[in-house]
């Protein structure tokens, strides 16, 4: 249950059954051939995989090197979520479980979420925070149409990390029925390993399509947005033990690292416990975990996975810090240049190459992790368009 | 001897009420004055909640008071400068309860070690769970004997209790229910079952009850086959509405009907 | 250039040289290797080609038969329209255009043809009804994303016909250097033919995939939305000389066939000329065209293209009309029962299940044409969710 | 021999001026008295718009107009009932402007019949192209020797305006630009090439110039090779302005400086 030092499960006895179970079989679950079978039939058939690996001939041009995007942003409901939540939901009815719960912050993964239960029939409850139901208001209008309820999490700064807290409460308060369907790698060992490995996935999509395209398994440099940090983790998974593949990790500096408005936690984290993880978080000298800042509610937070800590912490990837500004740019630029809308998450991971030169024969795949249509009023509104 | 073991030690038909505030609230300055008064009052033991940012085992009522307190400047370093002359006038146990994280930051020994120049005498740290507790930092809080109490809940199998009860020193915080703090506060079969079968497993530790005793009926069903039993939204809804004035009748409510 | 008596190419002498310029390649160039393997290999890369098969489970149960949902709305940009907007980008690319024009009701084929114009480099206009405009922001913001100049049509209705129209004055103003990229399998000869071959992939990939699932490539029937009809052309094409293969066009009843609100241009219409084709539409006894209505936008067309015509005139398809409440209740179905959101369009075809009994051996496979994202609102209000 | 050929071969210096307007602008009635009107104002020959919801050949002017009259009521019928008794009154050649569907709703043989009934001398429909006609009804319009007049504009190939030239039977009508109806109206080089281009073609059928001709001197720009021009928008936004009461003043601006 370590990455390292981080990981673990830090939670209260009132979990210790529920997290228990979970962790006594999924690793077991994951290993029966039909799981495996349901899972990717779901995967194939349901989501729409694989995503493509997309060469971006004009961004190519323009920055003198090979990218390539991995397009999650094509699965099923708009991101690489759910990936995850199809992986989840599976075990879920393995466990026996049929009640649902889920946090989510801009939405996509409360979406996710309440998409599976809807193809299982099962009962669906998301919390989110009162100030992200205002500002995400599309992707509340979706978990409502699939049939959820959308639970609004009053407390504290009313977003993605209050939400998580009242998705903890409600699985503290229904320990029997209930399964919480994390949406990143971070909480209580298992579920970074577990969602980690149902995000897999990607990297093992990009080894076999990158073979085919330019004959070979290994990408020269891998980069993905970092929030909790699954699509990282995807991105990363089969990569992580090769260290001819450079893994970058884009954080969002929001104002600027240093500007007091930021979730750049690997640079402003210290280590610590969050959501039942130890793991670098942003946080006053006094333990208090902090508010952080993104203009992409996707990042909108202040710990990471412990993987990720790890990742850092090891020096295994790179992380960088990425504004608001430069990844509004960077998200802009690749609708004009390559017709597609990518997530403001997605963007930060795109502004890498405004930050750092690569090599004409260096081959870097992007995780665009998810469509940008529930971002378009932020754009719009960004560049006065 | 530690006061906890002590306390629980005393041969007494007596029934133990513990209660549980939230440090800093009402007011920052409000902690020696609450436990005083609670002393006073015949509390036979506080917790007193070190406040913090995302306690994700309580209910909206601590939470609130919670988040009160840090704004009024409660920090680690703050509780421990108001409680640094606190054993010159109480003598019940005193046990801070307080997420893991801000114990982390100060550093788990110099916590401990602050705990014990103080006189606390016990800590209840929700998420730091118990093979963590027993791999890390057992002899820690031995060194410097502050008991770490553990909790217990209706989900929690026979094995882990008997585990549980070989590693505790002072008594088991019994979760009368599967929930957070500050639920429902009628116990039904269900609750009353499971105070019977913790009761008849016969474990070396006292159990203390909390969670959903609000009144001296909850009070005295918690305590039927239990040590004794904490109360804490409830207390916290009464500072709400009636400030720090009255805590002698709120305790004497629940301990006499 | 006909489909029986329909068809043909009805237009005014000064778009004769565009007109008869696209005629005389369209065929050759998409017959070239290298036009076949940069359409194919977009499709699979950038469109996320092939769009799955998929058997839905829940809804076969509810309905004893075996429906497949072909799932068009994984395609990028949410819709079955960038098939065909990638083909002409690659047919204007190859005839030497470099401004690209095209009509848009919903906005669906304005933000597929902004797409590609963006992924290709190329100016692009789209006229849009003023009404729709308003009614139908975020593909608006979309379209403005990927650098599309939208240009509001200002006369008529102010609506999908309308906007054709002054797409057709523009091309008459600029007829050397632009391409007017059609979104439906309307208009003069060749682009009903051209359309619907760009569009044919969708049968094509439902033969192969069907015989992987029943080892038939056969399907009992194919239920596709009829608005123009590019999405149902494309779902018919391999099936159309298998009279084995059961058509079933739906069309827009709106309000009730004869409430004086619908587009059941099949039942409604009679022969005439419209953007330039013979074919079935909506009009006076005088021959003027008048309103349609449909609760769904991409519906919501006067006529219909010339292969439809034939196919209904001759019997080949069955043409069913619902009205918008019972499409409306046949998406929120498909939420909650499949996870799945559809496009209002999508969901008139999905309403044949509780209009026609199927067979529990019978293989309906439905064209699930486009998400529903754009329609949130409109689901929302309908059912006061 | 048809009002049309009569017309255009007649022997003078004078250039054709060509009038287009919708039928039942600005009032469903004025048809008629805007026809007399534009006669004896000095007008050679006359457009009458039937007018179509949705006119995609031109532009905003006449698309208005066209809306309008369609509003006051105007149809097919009630323009032939206004028009049955105009050759009372009426000699310069008539032609019926309008697109394929109203025709062909109302039957295309039907229609062409009733022209000749009335005396409206040819047809222009710009939707109906060159072939279909060819192949289909030219013996319907030969029959009752309604002319049918086909447009060439500057992207036309010599080949198919030989063609078009060779199954002509009236005039060719000459698009002046590529554009649709009420664009800018100043001719430039372009143009002045496009106008010797056909001139030294010497087609069989005297050529019409239409489309951006709004006054004296873009009237004059246009004959200075063709036989005659049209002007359409610019008449119609004439009424638009000022109303059918100066309609011999329009005329007599154009015609002379």
């Amino acid at each position: 249950g370590y990455y390292g030092e981080f990981g673990g499960a830090y939670i209260p006895e009132m979990l210790y059954p529920n997290v228990e179970e979970l962790r006594q079989n999924y690793l077991k679950v994951m290993a029966e051939p039909e799981f495996q079978e349901e899972f990717n039939a779901l995967l194939k058939d349901y989501v729409g995989r694989p995503s493509p690996l997309y060469f971006a001939k004009r961004m190519s041009e323009k920055y003198n090197t090979k990218i390539y995007l991995k397009r999650e942003d094509l699965n099923h409901t708009g991101a690489h979520k759910i990936n995850n939540t199809i992986g989840q939901i599976l075990m879920a009815k393995r466990l026996g479980k049929n009640r649902i719960i889920a946090e989510t912050g801009a939405g996509q993964h409360g979406v996710a979420t309440a998409t599976v239960c809807a193809l299982m029939g099962l009962e669906c409850i998301v919390y989110m925070g009162e100030i992200d139901i205002a500002r995400q208001a599309p992707n509340v209008a979706r978990m409502k149409m699939l049939g959820a309820t959308v639970v609004p999490a009053l407390s504290g700064s009313r977003t993605l990390k209050d939400a998580t807290n009242e998705a903890i409460r409600d699985w503290i308060n229904n320990p029997v029925d209930t399964h919480y369907i994390i949406g990143s790698v971070v909480g209580p060992h298992p579920y970074p390993d577990m969602v980690a490995r149902f995000q897999a996935i990607v990297s093992e999509e990009i080894q076999w399509q990158l073979k085919e395209k330019e004959g070979t398994t290994k990408p020269n440099y891998v980069v993905a947005c970092v929030g909790g940090g699954s699509n990282a983790a995807g991105a990363f998974y089969h990569f992580l033990d090769d260290t001819e593949v450079k893994l970058i990790a884009v954080e969002a500096a929001g104002k600027g690292v240093h500007s007091g408005e930021s979730a750049a936690t690997s640079i402003l984290g210290k280590e610590g416990i969050i959501h039942g993880s130890k793991t670098l978080l942003m946080q006053t000298p006094d333990g208090q975990i902090t508010e952080p800042y993104s203009i992409s509610a996707g990042l909108d937070y202040p710990g990471v996975g412990p993987m990720h800590a790890h990742l850092y912490k090891s020096g295994r990837a790179e992380f960088i810090a990425i504004t608001d500004d430069d990844a509004m740019t960077a998200g802009l630029q690749l609708c004009k240049m390559e017709g597609i809308i990518p997530a403001i998450e997605s963007s930060h991971a795109l502004a890498v190459f405004e930050h750092k030169k690569f090599q004409p024969e260096d081959i870097v795949v992007v995780s665009l992790s998810g469509r940008g249509d529930k971002d378009l009023e932020t754009y719009i509104n960004h560049f006065k368009l | 001897m530690n006061r906890i073991n002590q306390k629980l030690q005393e041969k007494t038909n007596e029934k133990l009420l513990s209660i549980y505030f939230t440090a800093g609230y009402p007011n920052l300055n409000d902690t020696t004055s609450i436990i005083q008064d609670l002393e006073k009052s015949g509390v036979g033991m506080i917790e007193i909640g070190l406040p913090f940012s995302d306690p994700l085992a309580d209910g909206p009522t601590i939470q609130a008071s919670s988040t009160q307190a840090l704004k009024n400047g409660m920090t680690t370093e703050v509780l421990f400068n108001q409680l640094k002359d606190i054993r010159k006038t109480v003598n019940i146990p005193l046990v801070i309860m307080g997420y893991f994280n801000p114990i982390l930051q100060y550093g788990v020994e110099a916590f401990c070690k602050k705990c014990q120049e103080i006189g606390i005498d016990g800590l209840i740290i929700p998420d730091l769970p118990v093979d963590v507790y027993n791999d890390q930092y057992k002899t820690i809080f031995e060194k410097y004997d502050i008991i770490n109490v553990f909790l217990i809940t209706p989900q929690t199998s026979e094995e882990r209790i008997r585990f549980i009860d070989s590693i505790s020193k002072g008594f088991i915080y019994m979760v009368s229910s599967a929930s957070v703090t500050g639920s429902s506060s009628d116990f039904g079969d269900v609750q009353t079952e499971y105070f019977k079968r913790i009761a008849n497993m016969k474990l070396k530790n006292p159990q203390v009850i909390g969670f959903g005793i609000s009144d001296h009926t909850s009070f005295m069903q918690a305590t039927t086959d239990a040590r004794g039993a904490i109360i804490g939204s409830a207390f916290i809804k009464h500072l709400n509405s009636e400030g720090t004035g009255k805590i002698h009748r709120f305790i004497g409510d629940i301990l006499e009907a």
